[in-house]
């Protein structure tokens, strides 16, 4: 049962207020009309699995409404930081 | 190998019982096998067994990085069915379906296969309709199931409650009386006997570390207990560490690996002689021979490799089956587990062949894996012994996330696990 | 009949207070404060249960959560029966009934024990892989058998009468036993400010203090544990729960606790509270302080009744005032147990005899048995019980503790109990509910809680540091790094006497002259009727994994979890393998720590409040005026209207045609609502639905499609320019949320430059749709507005007052006539529906509900998201190619989905209608779709029928499909599958069936 | 300058009165009777959103409502006539009498200079007031949000999970809360509070 810190409501929260939203920092091709069926693929459906750290997406959805990433290890469920999608440091994990 | 038979067991039983035979070896791997099969589960051992069995190859290694059989072939609820709506999926199924029918006798070992049917509830106009799509597509593929009135499943379920007055009113349902619930470490188990009397060398506590690839060819895998092991093929049965093997060989899978958590009650005496599952109010129960009512629910929201989930889930749950089985609230919960299941985009599994040539992958079981053991083992076997995929599994390749061309399994008719 | 063995001095007794209850039909005397076990032994009522698979008699061994044997079936009535209660652990009360739950006839003569020895040798573990499979057709037989002799305790067959709820609660500590760590910890915590939490699953506070005999501050345990709660329940910021176990320790420190709140009461004094509570904690720190659970040894026949625990022994001697027997003998590997001779005979008419498995125990100590007159025997070990029913006597060999190995004569004892102790196990297991395995220590031959990877903490026994002293210490000190923030000066630790300080050599299975297998069965867990004989058999066989081995043998998957056979069973296991019990391995617990009620897991989401059913403001009129309702998502929409004694067909008939030649009404105030504002709002509609957006006039709507990037359409619905940076966006009701996180996803994650905010107003406006040639003149009646069709066209909206309420007029269709979707603020929803009812009389104004609404739609081909599509349907594959806009600057949502080479192939399933040949016929909506007839299975399927209903305005039957390649394939004819051998020749025609010109809604 | 001609606001309040209906009007509000009840009171007033970013809206609040506009998140600012809550970073949620809603909007309206929207929800929502003794059992009956006053302090708003729906939440004092309930979710929210109330009694409005 995580308890996830909601960086726009400054403190944590249980799993019940929150949507998951998979594997953050997915950009849509600039120019999709360019993309190969196969590239487009990728975007779609191929999403990172790792055993350990997870960057992913959340929306805190009975709450603020507002997206955000989080950093989790996927096995022990740990949460190592939250984070605003517009966090200059966005992309480190 | 030893037959068993109730003979045998008497026999036995007047020297104790201390003359067993093992059940399976405990073998000095080789250097090189025909094919290597990593994952001990349900799937692999039955892809060894057919390999053997069916394609007479004569080296065959199942490497498991545990023991045999621990992964979710035994931590699911054991659901057998074949009632899928799109045709490649029912096809699969089914053939699965039929090889459990002969298991027990096939393996010499009782795999416990009930046939006490299975139950889909509809609870809405546009349930109804999916369920009728379904059963209208299963009695075209020649799979057994018919559509029930509410009635109609009180006389199969007794217990359940039909009133019109509770929240999601049972309308009917989809009956598929050929399905049922299987013991799953016995099919494990079965399977690993069988395939080890075939001569396939089953190592466990070893773990895949990597793959020896070059030129774009398996050569081999590596190992943490005995190194480098060559092999002409490799296949993959890794449910829960797909994305983790293919990563060691250096592509993606469209794979997410969830949390699947079930639980069960106190036994009890037999009250419920069939399978209910329901979609709208998310559960399925089953009552196991033991005595316990056997439950569980959707997979959890994110992903995880804990075998944890959430409370929430369970809570959930047991509030749908109260809904569905007033009668049970005084009934208790034991235990909770959860597995970890690997979801594709359109609830289907991967099964063929992948960027690297000789690796072969079958994966991406979702919560459908367990009813599938027997024909997903001998469909792979199939694409692992010949040089062209098989048609079974044709529809299963990988790229058909490329081309869109998914089959929809979820997004059709609700059918989850 | 008398309590033969009640002796005075229990401390948890009221002896004032005798209670009367009824066990298998028999009326018996308790006193308040008594479990049922502890009743039961009081009456000298040796057999409790049998067991599952032997039909073996079996009785009480342990006082606690650890119970295996007694498992009762409580049963004042059907209504309130509960299956599988721990004796125990449940407290009398007057007019208790309950009963055991095996053994046919009787408890006491149970057939299935004749079958006997050759039967059991039958079974050993697995036995049913290896047979029961021949003839094939005979396993549906010998499963009925199996199940039959299966499960313990009977469910009830009617509804629970009780309630169960929940509480959320959130503590910076809690704390985990309210034995002497876990009261020591909350005596420090509760010096800071922190919230803390103490529960404790006894319905008194003390823990193993209860029963012992040690002194504290020079005091009796009992008066400290009272001084202790006297301090504890004066401080507002602890709260202390007691019959309130901890069930799961689940991730972030999120533990689940389940509270028996009347299950002590009769049931007339349970009055309004629930039966049970579960509490949701979000805890800040854990402190587990758990202690320890007694391991008794495994000999043969250690299952006959009167074969006990140590120290349950004494905690019936000590804290119910029961002494089960006359004659103890009592087998160690430890000092502890020690006491429980003492306490045995404490009171006059008990003997005892020691027998230890150690060459030289304390000599103090056993200077001290030989004065209180007990025989002590040391490098001795009982390896066998002799009695069926009961124990009668103990056959007692020489033992050799470093060896392991029997020596010397055998000599018999009588006895009526016999208790031993192996030592003791840590309760580890809620600190590997959230995935850390339990670490082996030699030295106490025991496992104890890994690093947790929660802010978890352990204090007392279940650090496998078992003195008094240190569980004191360690509570405090948990306490004090748990609530580090505080800063709390340390407590000193009360001055400790203890009578016996633990001293242990490990043993866990007593060999017997005879080899286990061939020796009487050894048993490790009870309730399974798993021996050691059959865990010896389960390596031989080749399960060498811990898991295998209990996987195989059933270990410890009971009620009781294998609390007290766990360690027994690895340590036997790990002697087959030869390995260490370090290598072998444990397996890991999970929840529940003791078995919940499914009621007390649902809560209160049961009935009618198991979901929210969600209502439009028109709810009571339709209620009141007949309507039966569908669900879609969570609302209640109106079906149809019967009047009177009207089929549905006839009912939806008469709405049909009232909609087609008069005026109907429907309430769509469920369609989902999204006001959009905002100077790139335009832009935005543009990205997100396939056809454009740039154009749309103020006052003007336009039918949107929305699809996933995937290219298949997810959602459709009719937008309004309400100003140039402002818009009311529908969706479909069961979209509505899902839509809405679709559009923040995108305008968050992507696309942030974009000015533009969007709001639900789903629940703000309620919305009257009025429909048919009659709807001008009936909206004419009510308002001012100028309803002429050049001023207020088809797609157009208005913003005007009907029926004295202002609201906004979408002049939209989606019935295919005339219609003016009516928005009025929700508060005077109900109102305008009211007036629009009464002024519509004339016009003989019908409500319709959503079926009528589907059959009207699909006379006109308009498509149900959901119903006729099915998330692998693109815009092309419904015909919809006008609504995708291809040349928009920007590669709206969806497009390069759609462009997919599977999607672009030939012969893809595509949305037509189909005419019955038989016009009576209603094709079963989900029918599948065959070109020819199969001549064999599987038949070659080319579609399904999506939407199919009778049309009263065309007197025909008529269906929309999806067929494969249907697009090109009008006027053929294909099959239809209706039912078993059942087919039904329908032609394959245009989607629109009725007014294909589109006059009648552009009047 | 004023863009308000770019949105549509309307009055939609009728000038006759007497039409409007509570969302609660179908509720069961008979009491039940206890030592110390719970009481349920609903007040009716004007909901309005306000959308945009701070800096084009705190000066708008502040002239309009006289009120700061919150930014610190899960605060609010009240004064006689209105009370505006921080619902998100973009988000506030402003409450006035019920017949001052639609000037209200207005005059925001009017006021905006930059980007904002605004909207009336006042037909969608309404403010129910629990309060008594228990008023906080009740709560951590519904919500997994810790409601004990050192987390959920007077004055404190937050949006979150309530039984199987969402409310705003608001602690007015240490035994009396707010909840903004949605209007479909009404009966539910009602149902529910009743229920979990029943143990200590309920006292309705």
């Amino acid at each position: 049962m995580l308890n996830i810190y909601c960086p726009f409501c400054a403190e944590s929260r249980s799993e019940e207020e929150f949507h998951y939203h998979g594997q953050a920092h997915i950009v849509r091709p600039a120019d999709p009309d360019a993309c190969s069926d196969e590239a487009w693929g990728n975007y779609l459906y191929f999403r990172a699995n790792p055993r350990g750290l997870h960057t992913e997406m959340w929306v805190h959805a009975a709450g603020c409404r507002k997206y955000f990433n989080v950093v989790r290890d996927t096995v022990t469920y740990e949460i190592h930081r939250s984070y605003r999608i517009d966090d200059p440091q966005a992309s480190a994990l | 190998m030893q037959r068993y038979s109730a003979f045998s067991l008497f026999r036995h039983a007047l020297t104790y019982h201390e003359n067993w035979q093992k059940v399976w070896r405990n073998p000095e791997p080789k250097k090189h096998y025909d094919v290597i099969i990593i994952g001990g589960g349900g799937h692999g051992l039955a892809t060894a067994y057919y390999l053997a069995k069916n394609h007479g190859v004569k080296h065959i290694a199942v490497i498991e990085k545990g023991y045999l059989g621990g992964g979710n072939t035994g931590r699911n609820t054991t659901i057998v069915r074949s009632n899928y709506l799109w045709d490649e999926a029912a096809q699969l199924y089914e053939h699965a379906l039929k090889l459990w029918e002969g298991l027990s006798m096939d393996l010499n070992y009782n795999v416990m296969f009930s046939q006490r049917g299975v139950l889909n509830l509809g609870h809405t106009l546009q349930d109804m309709r999916d369920i009728e799509r379904r059963v209208s597509a299963n009695r075209l593929n020649g799979i057994d199931g018919e559509v029930l009135d509410a009635e109609g499943v009180k006389n199969i379920a007794p217990l359940i409650n039909i009133s019109k007055h509770t929240r999601y009113p049972i309308m009917g349902a989809s009956w598929q009386p050929r399905g049922g619930v299987a013991r799953h470490d016995a099919v494990a188990w079965g399977f690993a006997r069988a395939a080890d009397a075939l001569g396939v060398d089953l190592l466990q506590q070893c773990e895949v570390t990597g793959f020896d690839i070059s030129g774009g060819q398996v050569k081999g895998v590596q190992t943490s207990q005995y190194g480098l092991l060559g092999a002409e093929r490799v296949g993959c049965v890794v449910a829960g560490n797909s994305s983790v093997l293919a990563g060691y060989a250096g592509f993606d899978l469209p794979i997410e690996s969830h949390p699947l958590q079930a639980l069960v009650s106190e036994p009890i005496k037999p009250v419920l002689d069939t399978v209910v599952m329901s979609n709208q109010v998310h559960g399925y129960i089953s009552q196991s021979d033991k005595g316990d009512l056997v439950i569980g629910a959707g997979i959890d929201s994110y992903t995880g490799y804990g075998q944890r989930g959430s409370f929430t889930t369970i809570e959930h749950t047991l509030a749908a089956i109260i809904e569905l089985f007033p009668s049970f609230s005084r009934v208790r919960m034991n235990r909770q587990w959860g597995g970890i299941v690997d979801t594709t985009p359109d609830a289907c599994p991967i099964m063929g062949s992948s960027p690297v040539e000789g690796l072969y992958f079958n994966c991406g079981w979702g919560t459908g894996g367990f009813k599938a053991t027997p024909g997903s083992g001998h469909v792979f076997a199939d694409c692992l012994a010949s040089e062209e995929i098989p048609a079974m599994a044709k529809p299963f390749a990988l790229d058909r996330f490329y081309s869109g061309a998914l089959i929809d399994e979820h997004g059709a008719a609700g059918v989850a696990h | 009949m008398t309590e033969a063995n009640r002796i005075p001095g229990g401390n948890d007794i009221d002896y004032s207070c005798p209670i009367t209850f009824t066990f298998n039909g028999k009326q018996l005397t308790g006193y308040q404060g008594d479990t049922i076990a502890s009743a039961l032994l009081a009456n000298d009522i040796k057999i409790v249960g049998r067991s599952f698979k032997y039909g073996r008699p079996r009785g009480i061994v342990s006082a606690g959560e650890e119970e295996p044997n007694g498992i009762l079936q409580l049963a004042d009535s059907d209504a309130t029966a509960v299956p599988n209660v721990r004796a125990t652990q449940q407290e009398i009360y007057e007019g208790l009934v309950c009963r055991t739950t095996n053994g046919w006839p009787s408890v006491d003569f149970d057939v299935m024990s004749l079958v006997g020895d050759l039967a059991a040798k039958m079974m050993p573990p697995g036995f049913y892989y290896k047979t029961l499979m021949f003839p094939q057709f005979l396993w549906p037989w010998y499963e009925k058998v199996i199940r039959a002799g299966a499960g313990l305790g009977v469910a009830p067959s009617v509804p629970d009468v009780d309630t169960y709820d929940k509480l959320n609660r959130h503590c910076d500590l809690l704390i985990v036993g309210a034995g002497p760590a876990g009261l020591a910890a909350a005596a420090q915590a509760s010096r800071s400010n922190a919230r803390v939490l103490l529960v404790d699953e006894s319905p008194n506070p003390g823990g193993s203090l209860r029963l012992s005999r040690d002194l504290i501050d020079g005091q009796s345990a009992a008066a400290w544990i009272e001084k202790t709660m006297r301090e504890l329940s004066g401080k507002a910021n602890v709260e202390i729960l007691l019959r309130t176990t901890a069930t799961g320790y689940h991730d972030h420190n999120f533990v689940t606790l389940h509270e028996r709140r009347s299950d002590h009461l009769p049931s007339r004094q349970k009055g309004a509270s629930s039966r049970q509570r579960m509490h949701r904690v979000r805890a800040g720190a854990v402190l587990l302080a758990t202690g320890a659970q007694e391991r008794p040894l495994v000999f043969a026949n250690n299952d006959v009744p009167g074969c006990m625990q140590a120290n349950a022994v004494s905690a019936y001697i000590r804290q119910y005032g029961v002494r089960p027997g006359k004659q103890l003998v009592l087998m160690t590997t430890n000092n502890s147990a020690y006491q429980t001779a003492f306490d045995w005979v404490d009171t006059e008419g008990g003997t005892a005899v020691v027998v230890d498995t150690r060459a030289a125990p304390d000599p103090v100590l056993v200077a001290r048995a030989k004065a209180a007159g007990i025989r002590v025997m040391v490098s001795s070990a009982v390896i066998e019980t002799k009695g069926l029913r009961q124990v009668k006597s103990a056959v007692i060999s020489g033992f050799n503790s470093q060896t392991q190995t029997l020596m010397g004569r055998l000599v018999h004892i009588k006895a009526d109990v016999i208790a031993s102790s192996g030592g003791w196990s840590p309760v580890v297991h809620l600190s590997s509910h959230t995935g850390t395995r339990p670490e082996w220590r030699e030295d106490i031959s025991a496992f104890v809680p890994g690093v947790s990877k929660q802010n978890m903490w352990t204090a007392g026994a279940v650090t496998g540091d078992f003195s008094l002293a240190s569980a004191l210490g360690q509570g405090i000190d948990a306490a004090t790094s748990a609530l580090t923030q505080y800063d709390l000066p340390r407590l000193a630790v009360p001055e400790v006497q203890e009578a016996i300080p633990l001293e242990m050599e490990p043993c866990f299975h007593i060999p017997h002259t005879r080899a286990t297998s061939r020796a009487p069965m050894q048993f490790v867990d009870y309730q399974l009727d798993v021996t050691a004989a059959s865990i010896e058999l389960a390596t031989r066989e080749g399960f060498e994994s811990v898991e295998h081995v209990k996987r195989y043998t059933a270990l410890g998957f009971g009620t009781d979890q294998g609390k007290i056979s766990n360690v027994n069973g690895v340590a036997i296991a790990a002697k087959a393998l030869g390995r260490s019990i370090a290598e072998t391995g444990t397996t890991m617990f999970r929840p529940n720590y003791t078995p919940v009620s499914f009621g007390a897991m649902a809560g209160r989401d049961v009935g009618k409040l198991f979901e929210p059913k969600r209502y439009t403001a028109m709810q009571s009129w339709h209620e009141q005026n007949g309507a039966l309702f569908e669900d879609v998502g969570q609302w209640k929409r109106p079906w149809y209207f019967p009047q009177g004694s009207e089929t549905m067909r006839a009912a939806v008939d008469r709405e049909c045609l009232a909609v087609r030649n008069g005026v109907g009404i429907l309430d769509a105030s469920t369609l989902g609502k999204i006001d959009i504002q905002g100077a790139d709002a335009r832009e935005f509609l543009n990205r997100i639905y396939t056809n454009a957006w740039l154009k749309l006039g103020v006052g003007k709507c336009r039918y949107g499609l929305m699809c996933g990037e995937d290219g298949m359409v997810m959602d459709d619905g009719v937008t309004a320019c309400l100003a140039d940076n402002h818009f009311v966006m529908t969706t479909t009701t069961g979209g509505a949320a899902r839509v809405l996180e679709w559009l923040e996803l995108w305008h968050q994650t992507e696309w942030p430059e974009l000015n533009v905010y969007f709001n639900t107003v789903t629940d703000h406006w309620a919305t009257a749709t009025i429909s048919g040639p009659d709807a001008r003149a009936l909206l004419s009646e009510l308002t001012d507005t100028d309803l002429d069709s050049d001023n207020f066209p088809f797609m157009a909206w208005r913003e005007g007052v009907v029926a004295d309420i202002p609201g906004r007029i979408f002049r939209i269709s989606f019935t295919g006539e005339l219609s003016y979707e009516i928005n009025v603020n929700a508060n005077y929803g109900l109102a305008l529906w009211e007036r629009l009812i009464e002024a519509g009389k004339k016009y003989n104004l019908t409500p319709y509900g959503t079926e009528t609404m589907h059959v009207l739609r699909a006379e006109k081909g308009f498509i149900i998201v959901g119903q006729d599509t099915d998330g692998a349907v693109t815009p092309e594959d419904l015909g919809m190619e006008w609504a995708i806009a291809r040349r928009k600057k920007f590669s709206f949502v969806g497009k390069r989905g759609m462009a997919r080479e599977d999607c672009q192939r030939a012969q893809r399933k595509q949305l037509v209608g189909l005419s019955p040949i038989d016009t009576n016929v209603i094709l079963p909506e989900g029918s599948q779709i065959v070109f020819e007839r199969p001549t064999q299975l599987p038949a070659n399927m080319v579609g399904h029928v999506t939407s199919s209903y009778f049309s009263p305005t065309l007197n025909k039957s008529f269906a929309l499909a999806l067929v494969r390649g249907g697009l090109d394939r009008q006027g053929e004819t294909v099959q239809v599958s209706i039912g078993p051998d059942e087919w039904m020749a329908a032609e394959i025609c245009s989607t629109v069936f009725y007014d294909p010109a589109g006059d009648r809604q552009n009047v | 300058m004023s863009n308000a001609d770019q949105y549509a606001v309307m009055q939609q309040r009728p000038e006759i009165s007497g039409l409007a209906r509570s969302v609660f009007a179908d509720a069961d509000k008979s009491q039940i009777s206890g030592v110390n009840p719970v009481r349920l009171n609903e007040i009716q007033c004007g909901h309005i959103v306000i959308r945009g970013l701070e800096n084009d809206i705190k000066d708008v609040v502040q002239s309009q409502l006289e009120l700061p506009l919150p930014t610190e998140p899960l605060s609010c600012y009240q004064n006689d006539a209105a009370c505006i809550r921080w619902i998100s970073p973009d988000e506030w949620l402003v409450t006035v009498a019920e017949n001052e809603t639609h000037s209200t909007e207005v005059k925001l309206r009017l006021a905006v200079e930059g980007y904002a929207a605004i909207v009336n929800v006042s037909g969608g929502q309404t403010l129910l007031q629990l309060a008594g003794e228990h008023a906080e059992e009740v709560l951590m009956k519904s919500t997994s949000y810790d409601v004990h006053e050192s987390n959920l302090k007077v004055g404190k708003v937050v949006t979150t999970t309530f039984a199987h729906t969402q409310v705003v939440l608001r602690r007015l004092d240490t035994n009396s809360f707010e909840l903004v309930v949605r209007r479909s979710f009404a009966d539910y929210v009602f149902a529910w509070i009743r229920d979990a109330a029943a143990e200590f009694g309920v006292d309705t409005y």
